[in-house]
């Protein structure tokens, strides 16, 4: 293999590589990971963890590949599950409180998306004062309470089988994976968050793509946090203050650029799952609580830091 | 309890809050006798709490309202925006004094944190009932402390959770916020139980910051971690309820939850034995009592310095009153 | 000075917003005019200027430091374990205590500005992780727990007055000085601009790019230990997390302020209007009384809304820049 | 003075991965010479500059200063040796004020502070462009000054400090004429205090007016250097493509067909009260001086800004400018390849292949579907029609030469199937092969029924090219002529573009003995 090919591989898989290193870790360290049973640890990961963890991120990396933020898709989860949970409550009808879900997720988005796309708010101001408005309005809407009878079907939908979550999660990851590799939209996406003007000049609707692309991320939030709600139990509007620096480490670990115009969805599935086996396997090695966030960035700079070492010597050597 | 006069006692608020304003605590009493009952009515009391997103809080404010109303007086509630900020609590308090109360019930986040500010509450001689959190300061003066000891309440629920579980079994505990008060209370009263009962292992402690998604994760991962759990203490409800929705999942049945605080869908959970049982913080009755303790100070009763309330056990005994009192069927 | 009209004159919608605002809590807030609030509204928001300086930098720079918080809150922890060894400490263990925070503030700088300067590793990925290390290190230097209750010398600091004005407003008025000059007067602050609005540009101008990024950083850790310090002297309090959240507020007052992500667009002026905006608009909902909830909403909608006219008026003056018939001489 | 070499290469490689940028180059640079490097796009020749300059490193061979071993270790280190530039892509700061752009660096600084002397650094500026004869403020932002502002002010930075040596890497690509002149004076000025110069350029016209020896690269070889006097513009041209080009603008006029397009009383921010019509299978030019309003223009027409009032017609119906957008405009059959292609044209951190079907997406997968073979097979052809030198269609464009990612731009636009065709100084930067292959396409679009129109600085090329040249002045259409008419000169089409009236004292004919040799039609209707 070529030095420049050898590297562009590198590069490609580096975080997966990451990803397989630290399984194999945790694996060898601890005898929890996968066993006793039912694989483990990781079913818990990947069957309970990893589809709320990987859907946050996937929103969050359509809105960074288009060089903003979103601050606000926790308190849009707690505002749209508490709506959902209003719903539910008082109709016990899981296809009605879907649809006010996905409804309300489809405003959120568009009022996003006019914000940022018309009147040419940054992505970082219009999030930042939507993660207030919308956690106040959910709290004006339940106060200090929680919503937890949502009928006898509702939740029985969801957790029946121990695989929805992830294929209702794979289904997403798949569509918007498809989405923004196989589409024109997905190509509109790319062209208008690495050069605006250019992509305008090239006949690309800017305004349409920002709009659409907030929609979707609006819809996937909706999504998940009818998720959410049916795998807590509860709709509370307290849920999901630390979402957005979950979600926005688990993209940026995961190898998205800030700087707009790449990642993928493969970037946001590898690392949601990094930033998962990372903080379950430390409370599985016995790492003490404290301890936990130190490490998690001493693993992230040393992980960037292997790569360049690796990288250098790929270059050197081969 | 001697209910105020009624609305006739509209008395002209400003006057009746000049001389309701003792200069300092020891002058109480003095100051104190010449009010009438009249005098008594109209009084504007503002309550500081930590936030305003969970029941335990709800409930305080409520009660305490209620009181308060019942009394004939005005009550405001201050809250910081983000929860528990002991920043945004001395903020408010300093905005509030641009136009003093009559007194102040206040729940600190900080217990020493809050010192600057009720030094300036001190110093514009407002009276301050404390509740909930005691404010430690030094040299710092309030009325008296209305609450219960939380080192007391997980003790007690220790305990009863040991005999829950006949004396033996293993135990994980589900820690609040790292490094909050109650938190830190907590976790010593429940681990100074389990250290006395030498048939209880406590497998392992992490914190959950008191919210129901990071418990439920938590759990998920101690639960595969220890194969053999008997009891999961948990040092909040909301912990409690997502510690529970973990076990369900796992299809671990008989693990035992025991929860601090109560609200309506942990007595829920308990009626339909998600979890075994709760202790309960009367988040409702400190509320109550606070607006009691004022009332008392303004009477010139003789204060004790606290007054301790003591936490319930929920369980299958008196479930039937938590279910009146929320009216679930 | 001419610079700093400029810059004024760069922000006329940014200031009809604040002027809105202004005036509608002028009528709709009680006791908002009050020279006290005001001081209230100085004090509140002096911290968030100060590491708002270091953030401005950074975003001006076309970077972000989002590692403010958790050094901030390391810092504190650390100068507060310091300053609780003396029991009547004086001026000398003051300052050695600011000057530990402001170290350690330096070292996490340092870190950060190395390896994003020299070694062009993505500052997002960096921050992030020394964020965590921060807020972790606050968290294993004292197993978690708060540290309160400080020396009353030590929280003079912060929280006594000089000449009627509280001394953390001076703090931040002398920081922001020295800033100001250090971003419009110096070759240095001159370099940060050049920077961020074309790297390229930059370095084929023989700007020294590597030392120019190092230095930002540094600054900008130097203040977040500063500020941590500050916090924990006017809070009476050091938590593991008590600084969280301000990494968040700290860019939304640099972007209110005018400063754009793009790089090399806006100022420090502008960052001092975006944080007084910040703490102006949480003052003025509480005392107009809102209830808890909807201040939250009302904070989101102001910012917005004063954004939001920026941004209009901002393409009008542009269109009438271009509407500018061009001599050519 | 004249044979005193000032600094020599020996043997100089560069190295990028994937090419050999600079091959094994040998040349020396006299003092108070102006040497012209020329080559295609692509031959090295900012490559072998920039190595000057200190921005590259060599990697092999070594360069020789006043007789010393010269190793810049970056740009601040050949500055300090007397080496400076003017780089060809403009990288200036642009939320800066002109004066903070020339003096980047090297501010200067008063009193005890060191604080940064703005009102000195104006007064230095103002002097410097007045020196230069620009009429731009100091304290204008960049960004509101047009390319061609931008690229003196570019110069303006490179002569303020003391040169020994002075690069210009193609400073001219978007000049007028009067900038030109006016560069070519300073040039004169610099050379006469003994500072040597190396002048890049592709406009073959400008090299013999100014240049002492010319040296020809090819493929990142040396081809040699000879004496601008003795050398043949034919000559050159064969020395650098490596084959004679007989005519670069080989322009077959069309009978004008159906009228394309057609604006009433177009007006803008920067244009008032433009009528114009242009017909298929016509090439229409735009001449003007620099802030004409051309570009704003055609950004209009092209709903890329919006106009303010008049009304626009594609094909007899009229475009509804409340509503006009790019896409419409992309849907209706226009193309536009703008003038400033980093910002506007392309996707630079994108891949050849995905910045080639930008423009066509919509119309080649109607469906939303993107088949990746048909995305292939466009850029492919597009490259290979082109010519594109590069290596593969999945190279990043960033990576491309000036003139390579121009024909990058010009290939989006030929994958649609666009009607007509904006070109906004489509040769900015190209080689003379480069540019008859593009005037080649021109005419190729013109005789397929395109309409096409030309915006160019270089009014030989307008001369050249165009069936019909309209003039701008401050925003308004000031004159039209046709190439039957025998106005059809330079002379006559400045007179119409400079305030006034008739230009007396504009400069415009080259200066005798290095005028344009016959180019092609255009150089004939210049000489006459
Ligand atoms: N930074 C780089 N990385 C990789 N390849 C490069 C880089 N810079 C230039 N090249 C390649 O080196 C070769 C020479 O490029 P250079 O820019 O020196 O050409 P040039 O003669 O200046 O052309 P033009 O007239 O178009 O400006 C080209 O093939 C180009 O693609
Ligand atoms: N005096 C000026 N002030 C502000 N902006 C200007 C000025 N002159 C030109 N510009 C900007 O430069 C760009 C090109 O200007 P314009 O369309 O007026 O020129 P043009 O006729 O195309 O000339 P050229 O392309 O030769 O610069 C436009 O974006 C315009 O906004
Ligand atoms: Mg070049
Ligand atoms: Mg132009």
């Amino acid at each position: 293999m070529t030095n420049a090919k050898f590297r562009n591989y590198f590069m490609k898989y580096s975080r997966l590589l990451v990803l397989i290193l630290l399984v194999i870790f945790f694996s060898a360290a601890t005898k929890t990971f996968w066993g006793p049973g039912n694989w483990g640890n990781v079913s818990n990961i990947v069957l309970q963890q990893a589809p709320f963890t990987i859907l946050l991120a996937i929103c969050m990396t359509l809105v960074i590949v288009l060089k903003g933020f979103d601050l606000s898709i926790g308190s849009a989860v707690a505002l749209i599950s508490c709506a959902a949970g209003i719903v539910l409550s008082k109709t016990y009808n899981p296809w009605l409180a879907i649809l006010t879900a996905l409804v309300l997720g489809a405003v959120i988005g568009i009022i996003n998306g006019i914000l940022v796309a018309y009147v040419e708010v940054p992505t970082f101001i219009v999030t930042f004062s939507m993660q207030w408005i919308l956690r106040g309005i959910a709290m004006v809407l339940l106060g200090g309470r929680q919503i937890y009878d949502f009928g006898p079907t509702f939740r029985n939908i969801f957790t029946s089988s121990r695989y929805t979550f992830l294929l209702l999660m794979a289904v997403i990851a798949i569509l918007m994976a498809f989405l923004l590799s196989k589409t024109v939209f997905g190509r509109e996406v790319y062209a208008t968050g690495t050069n605006q003007d250019a992509a305008r000049m090239s006949g690309i609707r800017v305004k349409r793509v920002y709009i659409t692309a907030f929609l979707l991320n609006g819809l996937i939030i909706a999504f998940t946090s009818v998720l959410y709600i049916a795998n807590l139990g509860t709709a509370e509007p307290i849920i999901g203050e630390n979402f957005p620096m979950t979600a926005i480490a688990a993209t940026l670990v995961g190898g998205t650029a800030v700087s707009g115009g790449s990642g993928k969805v493969s970037n946001a599935v590898i690392g949601s799952l990094i930033m998962l086996v990372l903080t379950n396997g430390m409370i599985h090695l016995g790492v003490p609580s404290e301890w936990q966030q130190v490490m998690i960035g001493a693993i992230i700079v040393l992980s960037v830091t292997a790569e360049r070492g690796m990288q250098k010597i790929s270059v050197e050597t081969v | 309890d001697d209910s105020a006069e009624p609305a006739a006692a509209s008395a002209a608020p400003e006057a009746t809050k000049e001389a309701a304003a003792p200069e300092e605590t020891a002058a109480q009493t003095s100051a104190a006798e010449g009010e009438t009952d009249q005098d008594l009515v109209g009084k504007r009391a503002v309550l500081l709490v930590k936030k305003l997103s969970s029941s335990y809080w709800t409930e305080l404010e409520a009660a305490a309202k209620e009181k308060c109303e019942e009394y004939g007086w005005t009550m405001e509630t201050l809250c910081p925006v983000t929860a528990d900020s002991n920043e945004e609590q001395i903020q408010l308090l300093e905005q509030s004094l641009l136009d003093p109360p009559d007194v102040y019930l206040l729940a600190p986040a900080d217990s020493e944190g809050i010192t600057p500010a009720i030094e300036k509450i001190n110093e514009a001689g407002v009276p301050i009932i404390n509740l909930a959190t005691k404010i430690t300061g030094e040299g710092l003066e309030y009325v008296t402390f209305v609450g219960v000891e939380y080192y007391d309440i997980a003790t007690s629920a220790a305990q009863a959770l040991v005999e829950l579980l006949d004396g033996k079994g293993s135990v994980l505990i589900l820690e609040g916020t790292t490094g909050s008060q109650t938190s830190t209370d907590i976790k010593a009263g429940a681990d100074d139980v389990f250290a006395k009962n030498s048939g209880i292992t406590v497998l392992d402690s992490q914190p959950a910051n008191y919210q129901r998604q990071e418990a439920l994760t938590v759990t998920q991962n101690l639960l595969q971690k220890y194969p053999e759990v008997d009891a999961i203490f948990a040092s909040n409800g909301e912990m409690a309820l997502g510690a529970a929705e973990a076990v369900r999942q796992a299809g671990r049945d008989g693990i035992r939850i025991c929860a601090l605080n109560c609200s309506e869908e942990l007595v829920q959970a308990i009626a339909d034995g998600k979890i075994a049982f709760t202790a309960d913080d009367v988040s409702w009755k400190m509320g109550e009592q606070a607006a009691v303790a004022a009332m008392d100070y303004f009477k010139g009763v003789t204060m004790e310095k606290e007054r301790m309330q003591d936490a319930v056990i929920v369980n299958e005994d008196n479930l039937s009153e938590y279910k009146a009192k929320y009216g679930i069927q | 000075m001419q610079q700093v009209k400029q810059k004024l004159k760069n922000v006329p919608g940014l200031m009809w917003g604040v002027l809105v605002i202004i005036l509608v809590f002028i009528f709709f807030a009680k006791g908002f005019t009050k020279y006290q609030n005001i001081l209230n509204i100085l004090s509140n928001t002096a911290i968030l200027l100060i590491i708002s300086c270091g953030m401005t930098m950074a975003i001006l720079s076309k970077e972000i430091d989002i590692s403010i918080g958790g050094v901030m809150s390391f810092a504190g922890l650390g100068g507060a374990l310091f300053i609780t060894r003396f029991e009547n400490p004086g001026i000398p263990e003051i300052i050695l205590t600011f000057l530990i925070g402001t170290g350690i503030g330096l070292c996490f700088g340092l870190f950060n500005g190395i390896l994003i300067g020299k070694y062009k590793y993505n500052y997002w990925l960096i921050t992030f992780a020394t964020m965590s290390i921060g807020y972790g290190a606050a968290q294993v230097i004292n197993g978690g727990n708060v540290v309160s209750g400080f020396p009353k010398a030590f929280r003079n600091v912060a929280d006594s007055k000089l000449l009627g004005i509280p001394t953390v407003v001076w703090a931040a008025l002398m920081i922001v000085l020295i800033m100001l000059f250090i971003t419009y007067k110096t070759r240095f602050g001159m370099h940060i601009y050049a920077v961020g609005d074309s790297e390229q540009c930059a370095s084929q101008s023989g700007i020294n790019v590597k030392k120019t990024r190092i230095l930002i950083y540094m600054l900008a850790g130097m203040l977040s230990g500063f500020g941590g310090v500050l916090l924990v002297a006017k809070t009476n309090s050091a938590g593991p997390v008590a600084a969280n959240g301000y990494e968040w507020n700290a860019i939304a007052a640099t972007i209110i302020g005018g400063t754009s992500f793009e790089g090399g667009k806006g100022g420090l002026a502008g960052t001092i209007v975006g944080a007084l905006v910040m703490s102006m608009i949480i003052n003025g909902l509480q005392l107009m009384g809102f209830s808890n909830y909807w201040q939250q909403v009302y904070k989101g909608a102001f910012i917005l809304l004063i954004i939001v006219v920026d941004v209009i008026s901002r393409r009008k003056k542009k269109k009438a820049v271009l509407r500018r018939v061009y001599k050519y001489d | 003075m004249q044979n005193e070499i000032l600094l020599e290469m020996k043997n100089i490689r560069k190295e990028f991965p994937g090419v050999v940028a600079v091959n094994d180059v040998s040349m020396d640079i006299r003092k108070g010479e102006v040497h012209i490097i020329i080559g295609e796009n692509g031959a090295g020749k900012s490559t072998l500059v920039k190595m000057m300059a200190g921005l590259y490193k060599i990697d092999g061979g070594e360069m020789i200063l006043e007789g010393q071993e010269y190793k810049p270790a970056n740009v601040l280190d050949a500055q300090r040796h007397g080496v400076n530039i003017i780089h060809q892509e403009l990288s200036m700061m642009q939320n800066r004020t002109v004066a903070q752009n020339v003096f980047v660096g090297r501010e200067p600084v008063k009193g005890p502070l060191r604080m940064v002397d703005n009102k000195e650094m104006n007064r230095q500026c103002r002097e410097l462009l007045e020196g230069l004869g620009i009429g731009i403020k100091p304290t204008a932002m960049v960004k509101d000054l047009s390319i061609a502002q931008q690229q003196m002010v570019e110069v303006a930075k490179a002569i303020s400090t003391e040169n020994k040596l002075l690069i210009m890497d193609e400073p001219t690509s978007s000049l007028t004429q009067k900038e030109i002149d006016n560069l070519f004076r300073i040039t004169r000025q610099l050379k006469a205090q003994g500072t040597s110069i190396i002048y890049i350029s592709h406009r073959m016209q400008e090299l013999m007016e100014i240049g002492d020896r010319i040296t020809v690269m090819r493929d990142g070889c040396y081809v040699g250097t000879r004496d601008a006097d003795d050398i043949e513009m034919r000559e050159l041209i064969t020395m650098m493509v490596g084959r004679t080009i007989e005519n670069v603008y080989n322009r077959t006029y069309n009978e004008p067909g159906r009228e394309m397009l057609r604006t009433e009383k177009l007006t803008g921010l920067r244009f008032r009260n433009v009528d114009i019509h242009v017909c298929q299978g016509e090439i229409v030019g735009f001449a003007g001086l620099v802030g004409a309003g051309r570009t704003e223009l055609v950004k209009a027409i092209f709903g890329f800004d919006q106009a303010e009032s008049g009304k626009v017609f594609l094909e007899g119906n009229e475009i509804k400018l409340s509503n006009h957008n790019c896409n419409r405009a992309v849907q209706k059959g226009m193309a536009m390849i703008s003038e400033d292609r980093k910002t506007e044209g392309l996707f630079i951190n994108m891949s050849i292949k995905d910045n080639i079907v930008q423009a066509c997406m919509f119309d080649k997968f109607r469906n939303g579907i993107v088949k990746n073979d048909v995305v292939k097979e466009t850029a492919e052809k597009g490259v290979k029609e082109l010519k594109v030198a590069t290596t593969s269609i999945e190279k990043k464009v960033f990576n491309l030469s000036g003139g390579n990612q121009q024909k990058v731009v010009i290939a989006k636009w030929l994958a649609t199937n666009s009607k007509l065709f904006i070109f906004d100084e489509p040769t900015r930067g190209i080689d003379v092969g480069a540019k008859s292959e593009i005037y080649g396409i021109m005419n190729e679009l013109a005789k397929n029924g395109a309409a096409v129109i030309m915006i160019a600085s270089d009014l030989l090329e307008l001369l050249g090219l165009a069936d019909r040249v309209y003039v701008m002045k401050d925003g308004e259409i000031s004159g039209e002529v046709s190439h039957e008419e025998n106005v059809f000169t330079q002379e006559y089409i400045l007179s119409l573009g400079i305030e006034g009236g008739i230009a007396v004292e504009q400069q415009s004919s080259p200066t005798p003995g290095a005028g344009p040799q016959d180019c092609g039609k255009g150089g004939e209707h210049a000489a006459g």
